[in-house]
């Protein structure tokens, strides 16, 4: 099984999320908690569109499942690469952990830091064309460097 | 020659460079008006690692990627 | 569609998790997070049982629907009455809303109060016997009145 | 009569009482010995909402509900 998994176009929200419970559910954990990202209709767009910079994205989920494993915990994710319509899923992170604090803390901060960190870019899809979410994304560390 | 990535929205070939750090880098973009846009925001990796310092050293076959600012999920 | 569901014995986590998610889809949250409780094989038990008082589990859940409503977010749960067996689940809870800061605090606040304050009374399940779980169990408000 | 119900592990049947205040109710329990081990940890709803004092009234028809320590999930 591989705990992160990239898909062109929409992420199919209940094979994913029905496959990592069915895989996760004679661990032994007590809690599993999937956070699924859905598209909204807004500012007249019809979708929105990432692309993916897949290896510093293994790194940087690969540190993260090396903190929960320290705890316990063991972290699945999904994402879509390319053009995900409204009202579909472009994104779902999930934690199990024995212990149900420790996964609330986890899909909090993993998804925060994932917002923050994950090298992924948005795109809004307007009129069928791909327009940068600029003003919606994060500086990522060392920002600026050659500037 | 270090090979330079332009990634996500800077939506550009890649590069080949002749340079030994990224000072040398940064001097090497200096007359592309377009791309100092972007450079004010954007993160730097050398080889899948984010680096916050020019003076870092470049060997030939490092890959050096620019990072715009990210927006996942 | 009821957003509280009592079922006897295990939840069957994929029918209710898909059809909430079908079910709320398309209607512009941008977060839909279930928590999904899954019973641990440990200190020997086959399982757990759960007696539940509808009447104040309802008051305590509308009391959450409307926090969650004035937040624009929507509140779901499903749980389990009698006997679930280990590594099947008896609790999911789940809420939706346009934005993820306030999916991720509700999830996190709405089960911890659940634990803390939903009538629900748990017993292992001990050769074939309940055995009430009473030193993980909380004092309800004003426990002790009649003493 | 108001009727007790007694929750969860507490497992006995319903009983009517004639009692217009909770107070009464704690009189009429104090010598059941099994009851009071629990009467220290359990909490009173009055027709479903929980109570913090004694003095609360009890009408005939009211519903008074004792709920032990709980934890669902």
């Amino acid at each position: 099984m591989m705990a992160l998994e990239l898909f062109d176009g929409p992420l199919h929200v209940q094979e994913i999320t029905n496959r990592w419970f069915v895989d996760m559910c004679d661990k032994n954990y007590g809690a599993f908690i999937p956070f699924v990202g859905i598209v909204r209709d807004e500012d007249g767009i019809s979708g929105l569109s990432f692309d993916i910079y897949e290896p510093i994205l293994k790194n940087w989920f690969d540190s993260w499942q090396i903190k929960a494993k320290a705890q316990g915990a063991y972290l699945l994710m999904a994402h879509s690469r390319g053009d995900v319509p409204n009202h579909t899923s472009s994104y779902i992170a999930a934690v199990v952990s024995p212990q149900r604090k420790i996964a609330l803390k986890f899909i909090n901060d993993f998804v925060e830091d994932f917002k923050a960190n994950a090298p992924i870019w948005k795109y809004d899809l307007v009129d069928g064309k791909r327009v940068y979410a600029k003003e919606r994304s994060h500086l990522l560390i060392g920002a600026g460097l050659l500037k | 020659m270090a090979k330079v990535e332009f990634l996500g929205p800077l939506s550009r070939e890649s590069i080949e460079v002749d340079i030994t750090n990224l000072a040398q880098l940064k001097e090497f973009f200096k007359d592309d008006i377009v791309l100092q846009e972007w450079l004010g925001i954007c993160a730097v990796a050398l080889n899948d690692t984010l680096i916050c310092s020019l003076d870092v050293k470049v060997e030939p076959n490092d890959k050096i990627s620019l990072l715009p600012p990210v927006c996942g999920g």
